[in-house]
């Protein structure tokens, strides 16, 4: 059986939170979320580095962060949650470093009892950590590099939960 | 006191990674940004509105008095996700 | 590489829609969802047998549907999906039969340029699927077989939409 | 006209899988219901409100008019997901 990031399962419910340079397994992520027996719903949401933005056609994606704080940022994102929502087990993956169009930026999963909860939970994991995790993410392409602005959607995404 | 400053994304790229600045006793992070800005042209940007400012990695708001020895990091909106 | 259950890329988005016993593969199903250069967000759902249900110790369930019929309704319902949200391709996989504790019932998974579309279209299919698709559920435990009932929570989910 | 009844989940338990039955030329939904409740005692819940039918695989309601050959299934409200 493959090692599952959720340490012991006997233990309250768990959370996982990274950020890395390396790609994530979205099959072994959602393998230890789906462990829980009193999970009734699993929701996952998984961010990838699109070929257009704006418009532009996009080589890649440099994403940089600000450590020790962004770890934090998402710990207190994912606390808020389990505060709001009757959810068990949490995991926010995020990369940093160099992407490529197509892959895997960011991965949220939550497993709850009923899906109403997963799915509010991991929308709202997502909408906080676009505007309050310091991730900075700076496009790459034909016509250069450019930081890219916050998007106002986002913003307003954000604050529907409050 | 000695304060340590980061910055981060286009702020880093056009200002440099980290500064050492003297403050007087007391002093808060507008004070500082003040102090900063002062140093020329592309500093002044930290004075923009949208800039956003973290003590010791929680953000904080222009009031906050800084303590020797703080980490105090600017930066543009995030955009992570 | 993996064989895609979504048929050539090249192509129009696809649709998977799949009534079966045998259990089904989340990570190839989400590999497939991930391989659309359009795609900067991937939305799944994942519906397992839960130990508890409503104070019931639960052993198992058995699905039972009515073929053709219900393959029919999964279609309409992705179809309005694709009709309310831009949404790329659309996967939902549902097993019938005897099912066990833990084991996995029903996957909804959806890929979009954007995470709320992929989000709303995710949540809208699940709604539907659970008041519109003809699957009945019974619960063995040991007070011994029971059909359930629809539950007051499903409805209303469903006609948030409306 | 010739109509192939089909039942599902507890009505199926209760009543069997499926029966035939012969219907009088342009026989509504309704009708069918209220010469399958005439059946006896378990029979009479398919008039109940909460009980649902497709004809031909499409949900429809009493008012349906039905042609020889059809197939209607009569079945409790959906529990699946």
């Amino acid at each position: 059986m493959m090692k599952s990031p959720f340490s012991p399962r006997s233990q309250a419910d768990s959370r996982v939170i990274s950020v890395q340079k390396e790609d994530f397994d979205v099959a072994a992520l959602y393998q230890a979320l789906q462990q829980n027996p009193s999970s009734g719903a699993v929701v996952t949401f998984t961010g990838l580095v699109r070929d257009l933005n704006l418009g532009t056609a996009v080589n890649a994606l440099f994403i940089e962060h600000y450590p020790g704080m962004t770890e934090r940022a998402l710990s207190d994102i994912v606390e808020q949650a389990k505060q709001r929502w009757p959810i068990n087990d949490v995991a926010v993956v995020h990369r940093v470093g160099r992407l490529e169009v197509n892959q895997q930026i960011v991965f949220v999963g939550v497993n709850s009892a009923h899906r109403q909860a997963a799915f509010d939970a991991c929308e709202f994991i997502m909408d906080y950590l676009k505007t309050s995790a310091p991730f900075w993410k700076k496009e790459l392409s034909d016509q250069g590099e450019q930081w890219l602005e916050q998007r106002e959607s986002d913003r307003v995404a954000s604050k529907r939960w409050s | 006191m000695k304060i340590n400053v980061r910055l981060f994304a286009r702020l880093r790229e056009q200002l440099g990674d980290s500064v050492q600045c003297e403050c007087p006793e007391g002093a808060t992070v507008a004070a500082l940004t003040d102090q900063l800005a002062s140093r020329g042209d592309n500093w002044a940007q930290l004075k923009s509105q949208e800039i956003l400012c973290a003590v010791n990695q929680q953000q904080v708001s222009g009031e906050h008095r800084l303590a020797d020895n703080d980490e105090v990091a600017f930066f543009p909106p995030v955009t992570g996700g």
